[in-house]
């Protein structure tokens, strides 16, 4: 897993890149949360867009920066979701939790 | 339309996509549809996730083997790990609510019981732990 | 960047590809150059056509095994056969022009001598035919 | 192996596509060319463009093809060689044997 972060209208973008499964992924992740967390940024939309691969711990993953977000009154959104991740959403019913967005533009918005 | 292929690896993450491209090109090659192809390869992965992970506790030294077999009816994948296994009987009773956000992790079995027709567990002292994952098809 | 893995399938053509598609992703896995990565996977697909075809004279009953080994430096790859072998010094001494077309076949041995950096063969009762083909690389 | 037969001005296009390797493709593809020739057919294009994979094998079988035709006084040309197929020529020199092409009229051209 990389990840690059952009900031748009007060909103972060992490543009995460290649695999997201279990191991070293995860803490790379909980650091970049923490991180943005300690800078008071509270906005955050991951991009999924440019992840070839991920398994359940994978989304694992994004649930710990869902719910690190959420408990101090920030929100984690999902741009760019691929039909294998949506798979996985949609039988583990997380696609209740996680707001998902196809579009840039609309996801920015959805802070406003 | 009838084939087998095995492939065996050691218990690293970063191979988990190598078995992935494996997958991929038997599922191109009998032209399953999309969500059918979808769901046999989040369940490999699933599965060798928890052989790599959980069975052989990331050890490089020791690998994990796949087994792919179809014919037109069925897909099936074999799993073997090296591990002691685990108390499949009890877990398979009380399988955890995948959408309990406050679990970062146990929902492999749920999706891979889920996705596909068939998942069954098997320990023998000599093969080690064995995950068979099967799904009807329609080739 | 050091990894190994290994195939097995019975021998028949229709697995050829399935060989081609796990050795395209190790070779995106460790970004080889398209030139590198073309003659990898050419010469690897050589071989194993000769392993299930002159090697297991094409019985489904028996399988080709390919071995993937790499690390930062070279990729070697091992093929096994369960045939009699054959007299490979000799056809080294004289491998056929490739360009003459009077021999439809014949072409196989000399494009992995050319495209490799080392091709090399090896009976033994035990092990069968081995074939091992290695490539200089710079990950 | 799979292959279409189109005409164009004359020429005899055979649009093959899938795998190009040992075995019952090469008693297929003999077949076809014997059949065009018993119609009269002598400027052939093997379109290419369509194989998805190939093997030295595969290459004799296009070797047949040439010869068969080259004998009866006529030719076989070469469309949409692959960067892979292209490696497999140049290496055993057959690509001094074959006439290549990357556009489908200049192919037809060439027999003008
Ligand atoms: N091959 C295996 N060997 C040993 N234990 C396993 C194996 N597969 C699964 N388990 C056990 O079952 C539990 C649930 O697995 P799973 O639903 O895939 O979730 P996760 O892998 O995220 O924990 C694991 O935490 C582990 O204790
Ligand atoms: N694994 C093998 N087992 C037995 N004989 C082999 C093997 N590999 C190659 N040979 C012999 O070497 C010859 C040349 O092989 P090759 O150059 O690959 O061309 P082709 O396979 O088209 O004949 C084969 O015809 C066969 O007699």
């Amino acid at each position: 897993m990389k990840y690059k972060i952009r900031e748009k209208e007060g909103v972060v973008l992490i543009d995460l890149s290649g695999k997201l499964m279990g191991g070293s992924d995860a803490e790379l992740f909980k650091d970049c949360i923490y991180d943005l967390l300690e800078k008071g940024r509270k906005k955050i939309i991951v991009n999924l867009g440019k992840v070839t691969w991920i398994n359940s711990a994978g989304v694992g993953i994004l649930i710990t920066g869902y719910t690190t977000m959420r408990k101090k009154e920030g929100d984690l959104k999902l741009l760019n979701v691929s039909e294998k991740i949506k798979s996985i959403l949609y039988v583990t019913k997380l696609n209740l939790i996680f707001d998902c967005y196809e579009d840039e533009e609309d996801a920015i918005e959805s802070y406003s | 339309m009838t084939g087998k292929i095995s492939l065996e690896f050691p218990s690293e993450y970063k191979y988990l996509n190598l078995v992935d491209a494996l997958c991929n090109g038997i599922i191109r090659d009998i032209e399953l549809d999309p969500k059918t192809a979808t769901e046999i390869a989040v369940s490999v992965i699933e599965a060798c996730t928890n052989a790599l992970e959980h069975g052989n506790k990331s050890n490089p030294a020791v690998n994990v083997r796949v087994l792919f077999m179809w014919d037109k009816n069925r897909f099936a994948v074999e799993v073997y790990d090296c591990g002691e296994g685990f108390d499949y009987r009890e877990y398979m009773k009380n399988i955890p609510d995948p959408s309990d956000i406050d679990h970062i992790r146990g929902r492999g079995i749920f999706i891979m019981k889920e996705m596909m027709d068939s998942l069954s567990f098997e320990f023998s002292d000599n093969e080690g732990m064995k995950v068979t994952l099967e799904k009807v098809i329609s080739g």
